[in-house]
């Protein structure tokens, strides 16, 4: 990584001693933990999207698939255990990112409407699963249900943080340790010439879809995990903040380029922003104006810094 | 040409041998209306109706659509509606009305004002919470809160609905003039939503700044969130919803007290003054949904003693 | 504009590396002007920043003694200057006709008229002598059909100053010399032309002056009729060079057949041994690069049969030509050949990740290791291996895609126009590597539009007319002959 | 316009004589009209949004400058009079969207995330004017302000359908018939190609967005006017149908390709599968199964048909 490219590290950075120096909570142990948790969510999600977007495709469903997951985990946890319940889940993600890679490779149609039906597919899906209730884990097993989200012996910091820290690194060492990952990067910036160097395009592309699902998952759980229960209205529109967080990155729409740490980098902007609003207690009737703004000057900077001499 | 000169109803409310209701709720996915429902569907089956439920999944436009495809399709002597955007939805409930529907306005005021029952368009019956008498109550019951254990003063937390919700605005204001009228405290007021992870994360950064809250007043669901965030202090907490949850968290006095409304029991009630209007039958056109279980709403642990919620949540 | 057009101590620079140091040119109506250099020697940037497209850093470009404005192509094209640029920019989905008028459109207020836009665009084509379907969307058009779309939009804006950066590069050279006679033609009516090419004889039969840039110096200008190829390139590379085709090693008589197809639709039997290069000439869209595309699986194959070493290779895609040992270095770098955004060290390992990978994860020494082997064999030259492939000139661009394709040692190797847009010294590296390859025994099948680089290099040529190969000559054919067979029953 | 290119009009067809056959009420006169009043709010949109795609940059403001533009409309008639209304708000529209547009230019990030902040920032803005409330004409102009979504004596057609017509018919023509249609065009096919033949890829961008600011404002007008007030939460994500239209009807989401019928087809289909289960009286459980597979066998015959012969 070079100098230029981390405008939006500076951007955080600038965010972070601003707030720093403007509230005495924000620096405080109880805060970052607080931060780290309330950035999971869409943490997970920007994971998976980022690989997407780096292969050159959108998926739009991510946060339907985080529903559905999510409500098959509950029951399964119900009838057979909490271990099953997540196991469930997580096949479930990974099951129907499959399947959306697999209507963008047959149809051949744009992946951004291919995952946009499919993601109203899915919650009608899970709407038909749950009858339109709310489903709860047995409550003998709610307690170990909700184990996923508490607070571990690492200063407070949640299990969560530490699974987002987790995936963020695995999908972090996927896309620049591994043949697949520079299969990602290839089939994102010219599918074609992927295509002509042997490379499986449509494959290459199931994967990335399947990963997708699997943090969709994830994040699934985790809220269900914190709510003790799970509906299939759950996380609607999560995958445009995600979106959102890539972008504001670094990573670019158009494929081929972009980083999981960029995609971090975006979602700890977005989460600052409402953070620091709260914690200044400024009327919140202005927030939406000072974060729009706030994000278009982060990635105005970025983009700036980047194409300075070009 | 001016709809809405075109005199009443076209149509004039026939007995027949079966009624029909179409119920058009926020959304399916969503357990308060899912609930309501349950109650309008008991109600028409014990009179011989049936009900059906139009899902427009929380959006305003889609149900417009469903509406006025209901009115195009004849089949049906009964609207219940619960309007996602009570504003939006007028004129597809006009025509309704001239179409001789029996139109029952449930839950959610329709039309553009939110402190008063009555109904706003002419030819409707209302059965509604008002939400300014809402955000009245709310206050109430955060004032007594704060008087169980003698706080003076009394730190409070206002976690509001949405911000870009008109109706949620209304009721926020109602609840925040209220509590300053009554001399209280109000540490921080910030958008908790209505779901868990919203709340949660609101209750997160009010305890940042406002480590010694004392109590905390928002939507059932953002409550739950907050609880599991400030486990372990001593807060009050004032739930916005009388779901099976929040009644037994309030019974069992991990919270204070809950705007309790019996959702299933309004939601047969809804049912029952939109086939007596088609039945020919007299019926009171504005009508508060506190009024059915006269004071079950300001839900303190003593009044809500033997009462389970009807929803989950 | 009347008098000529003075480019004066031009400098520019792309992230830190400075391109152009203080460059001289004057052009001058009525005259044609060549520029030649080696790959990155700054032509295109050159051009570029007489036609606006790029802005100098320093320096001034003059006209009737005023300093002149150039910050946009709009800026250059209101002076009356217009470019046909190196790599073809055009709106693919847009017609033919619709993309040489474009941003000139004939309009009555605001209003398109269509109408007017084709008697201009018909009268162009009688001036040029091209054949092109006016409502074809470019997309499907050949790349060279594409190339003359680009000299006609810039014809079409009326401009008395032309650049053209390798307008001929992809233009088999009957077409090629058509087009340098228009240019004379132009420029005997008054207008100034620039001509950038790497074919020396193309620019000194053509051009009045010609101006050789090196490393981004200015070195010469003089008369054309002062210079020869040979002593251009001289100039250029500051060294003396030898610019003939290396001689093929002769194929042995007992090699073995390597490739062998039988039943395409293109060609009833085709097959290469062992050692042997065999081109395919033919004109622009006579279904060369469709031959290649078929055998390597990159085109579906429906019928026919193709072999390696005996092996049969499966029709249905590249991997399958790959595992049996075929190489396709295609025509286009841009579409087909590399991945622009991604490095040069990404790019040359893309065809062999997998043999370079341990339980999936790249060994990234080993990989190190030989790419930085193949960029030094190949003489690539980049800053940084891991910066951007697109920021390469074309000639180190063409030589990583070569070098993609050596590092998996293939055993057939299909080339698709070799030398595209790469320089004198470059293409000479690339002939002799072509030979040499085949010397060791790798089975070579070449197409070129350049009909002397056909012949110079193949043991064989197979003449292609209409879809179809329509025949064979061996080594030594007169040039006369082949093109003869190519253009068969077209008018001449 | 050649016959391959007509699958989704095969599409749309096909789903006519489905619904003809399958009710009665849908070929009333009553019904009709009402369809066509009911597209009318996503068909402004998309007509906006497809020029916008088609010039190869993305709107995703227009929801946001919807209800901005009928605030101030609402506001204006309070104080001026309701041509004044009328007027101001498509000013308003006009002026957010060439504000999106210079934003997109200015900045050089993608228009996705710069118009995604600046949805932000335009809800906020709705919201600081109106404080939260609802916003109402003056009573006694009340009347005159909601005259605009009323029937015509065209058969009881409304008025918002009517200017659908038109809008549509004008971004057709402006598309097929101007050199700025061809300049949006050429921008959005190749925007460098675009730039070196002279054309000002900047102005071309910042009209689409001008443009697409009216279709936007004409679509919060007739909102406004439906309920007889505008609130800043109107219209929430409209754009989002708008975009699916667009796409639907055959318009690239790479840009350089696409035209305002299709993205009207593509409205009509969506509108028709609501219709259709409105009027079937399905179990609307099972409605967004059942559209989104809709949509995806619309996409995907479309785009079969298109490409068979490549
Ligand atoms: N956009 C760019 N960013 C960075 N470097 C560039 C860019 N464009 C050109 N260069 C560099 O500038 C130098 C000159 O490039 P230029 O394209 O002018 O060479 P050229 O003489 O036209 O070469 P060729 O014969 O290959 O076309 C090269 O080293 C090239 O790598
Ligand atoms: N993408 C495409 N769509 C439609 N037609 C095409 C396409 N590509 C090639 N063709 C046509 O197929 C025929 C064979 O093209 P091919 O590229 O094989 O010819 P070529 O001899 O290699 O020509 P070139 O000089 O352009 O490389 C030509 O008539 C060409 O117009
Ligand atoms: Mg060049
Ligand atoms: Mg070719």
């Amino acid at each position: 990584m070079r100098v230029r490219d981390s405008g939006i590290l500076l951007a955080l950075f600038v965010l972070v001693v601003a707030l720093s120096l403007a509230t005495q909570t924000f620096l405080t142990q109880g805060n970052l933990v607080n931060l780290l948790d309330q950035a999971v969510i869409v943490g997970l999600l920007t994971c998976g999207i980022t690989l997407c977007m780096i292969c050159g495709v959108f998926d739009l469903s991510a946060s339907a698939v985080l529903a559905v997951s999510a409500v098959v985990g509950v029951l399964a946890a119900r009838g057979g255990g909490v271990a099953l319940g997540f196991g469930a889940a997580v096949l479930t993600g990974a099951l129907l990112g499959a399947l959306n890679g697999a209507a963008v490779v047959l149809l051949r149609v744009h992946s951004f409407i291919v995952t946009l039906a499919l993601s109203i597919v899915y919650r009608g899906l899970a709407l038909v699963i749950t009858a339109g209730a709310i489903v709860y884990p047995d409550p003998a097993r709610l307690t170990e249900f909700q184990s996923l989200s508490w607070p571990t012996a690492l200063g407070g910091v949640t299990v969560p943080s530490l699974l987002l820290l987790a995936v963020s690194a695995v999908t972090s060492l996927v896309l620049w340790r591994t043949t697949l990952g520079r299969r990602v990067y290839a089939v994102g910036g010219n599918p074609e010439a992927a295509r002509l160097s042997g490379i499986r395009v449509g494959p290459v592309r199931i994967v990335v879809f399947t990963i997708s699902g699997v943090c969709a998952a994830l994040a699934g759980l985790v809220l269900a995990a914190r709510g003790g229960s799970a509906q299939a209205s759950m996380g609607t529109l999560l995958e445009l903040s995600a979106i959102a967080a890539a972008v504001i990155g670094g990573t670019s729409i158009l494929g081929g380029e972009g980083a999981i740490w960029r995609g971090m980098i975006g979602v700890l902007i977005l989460t600052l922003i409402g953070n620091g609003f709260n914690l200044l207690g400024w009327d919140t009737t202005y927030r939406p104006i000072v974060e729009g703004l706030l994000i278009l000057a982060a990635v105005g900077t970025d983009y700036a810094l980047r194409h300075r001499e070009e | 040409v001016n709809p809405n000169t075109e005199g009443g109803p076209t149509a004039q409310p026939s007995p027949k041998a079966q009624n029909r209701i179409a119920f058009f709720g926020f959304a399916k996915a969503n357990s308060f209306t899912a609930a309501t429902y349950a109650g309008v569907e008991e109600h028409a089956k014990s009179r011989g109706a049936t009900a059906e439920f139009f899902d427009p999944n929380f959006d305003a436009q889609a149900q417009v659509r469903q509406i006025q495809d209901a009115v195009t399709s004849k089949r049906f002597d009964v609207f219940v509606i619960q309007a996602n955007d009570g504003a939006a939805v007028v004129p597809a409930v006009r025509s309704a009305v001239q179409a001789g529907i029996a139109v029952v306005v449930q839950f959610t005021p329709l039309g553009t004002r939110y402190d008063t029952a009555e109904p706003q368009v002419e030819g409707t019956i209302t059965l509604i919470d008002v939400p300014t008498a809402n955000g009245a109550a709310l206050a109430e019951l955060a004032v007594r809160a704060c008087a169980s254990k003698k706080l003076d003063p009394c730190e409070i937390a206002y976690l509001e609905g949405l911000k870009a919700l008109p109706l949620d605005n209304a009721r926020t204001d109602a609840a925040v003039g209220a509590l300053k009228k009554a001399g209280m405290k109000i540490v921080a007021q910030v958008e908790g939503g209505y779901t868990q992870d919203s709340g949660r994360k609101a209750m997160q950064d009010v305890l940042q700044r406002a480590p010694g809250v004392d109590v905390v007043i928002g939507s059932s669901q953002a409550i739950a969130g907050a609880e599991a965030v400030a486990k372990g202090k001593p807060i009050l907490y004032v739930a916005n919803g009388g779901s099976r949850q929040t009644v037994t968290a309030v019974q069992e006095g991990r919270w204070f007290a809950a705007y309790y409304l019996p959702v299933r029991t309004l939601g047969a009630r809804a049912a029952e003054l939109g086939l007596d209007k088609a039945q020919g039958r007299q019926v009171r056109p504005g009508n508060l949904m506190t009024d059915v279980t006269p004071g079950k709403h300001l839900g303190t642990k003593e009044v809500l003693a033997g009462v389970t919620g009807e929803y989950d949540e | 504009m009347t008098g000529p057009l003075l480019l004066e101590g031009i400098t520019k620079s792309y992230a830190g590396t400075t391109v152009l140091h203080g460059v001289d040119l004057r052009v001058e109506p009525g005259r044609t002007h060549g520029l030649v250099g080696e790959n990155g020697a700054g032509k295109s940037t050159l051009v570029k920043v007489l036609c606006g497209v790029t802005t100098p850093g320093a320096g001034r470009i003059v006209a009737d003694g005023r300093a002149m404005r150039l910050d946009s192509p709009r800026a250059a094209r209101a002076h009356g200057i217009a470019l046909v640029t190196q790599e073809v920019a055009l709106v693919p989905r847009l017609t033919v006709l619709e993309n040489v008028m474009l941003g000139r459109w004939t309009h009555r207020a605001g209003w398109w008229r269509p109408r007017a836009d084709r008697l201009l665009f018909d009268g162009l084509l009688g001036r040029t002598g091209f054949a092109l379907d006016a409502d074809r969307p470019v997309r499907e058009l050949p790349v060279a059909d594409q190339q003359r779309v680009e000299i006609l939009r810039a014809l079409a804006s009326g401009a008395r100053v032309l650049a053209l950066d390798e307008p001929t590069a992809l233009l088999p050279r009957t077409e090629a010399e058509r087009l340098l006679d228009l240019l004379g033609t132009l420029a005997a009516d008054g207008m100034a032309i620039v001509l950038v090419s790497h074919r020396l004889e193309e620019v000194l039969s053509a051009c009045d002056v010609v101006t050789v840039l090196r490393d981004g110096r200015h070195v010469l200008t003089a008369p054309a009729a002062e210079q020869t190829p040979r002593s251009l390139v001289q100039h250029m590379v500051g060294r003396p060079i030898e610019v003939l085709y290396p001689e093929p090693a002769p194929v042995a008589a007992d090699a073995p057949v390597v490739l062998s197809a039988a039943g395409l639709p293109q060609v009833e039997r085709l097959d290469v041994r062992a050692g042997e290069i065999v081109g395919l000439a033919g004109l622009t869209g006579s279904g060369r690069s469709a031959v290649l595309r078929l055998l390597f699986g990159a085109d579906r194959r429906t019928s026919g049969h193709v072999t390696v070493d005996g092996h049969p290779v499966r029709p249905a895609s590249p991997r399958h030509a790959m595992a049996e040992g075929m190489a396709l270095v295609p025509e286009s770098r841009k579409e087909q050949g590399l991945v622009l955004v991604r490095s040069l060290r990404e790019n040359l390992a893309l065809a062999g990740l997998s043999t370079r990978q341990h339980a999936g994860f790249v060994r990234r020494a080993a990989e190190a290791r030989e790419v930085g082997r193949w960029l030094d064999r190949l003489d690539v030259r980049a800053a940084d291996p891991r910066g951007r492939t697109a920021g390469l000139s074309g000639g180190n661009q063409q030589k990583a895609m070569f070098g993609k394709w050596l590092m998996r040692e293939p055993k057939v190797l299909l080339v698709d126009e070799p030398t595209r847009g790469v320089d004198v010294v470059v293409k000479v590296e690339i002939h002799r590597l072509l030979v040499e390859l085949a010397a060791r025994g790798v089975a070579v099948l070449m197409v070129s539009s350049e009909i002397e680089e056909v012949l110079g290099l193949s043991h064989r040529v197979l003449v292609m007319r209409g879809g179809r190969v329509a025949g064979e000559f061996a080594r030594g054919a007169e040039r006369e002959d082949v093109m003869e067979l190519a253009f068969a029953g077209r008018p001449r």
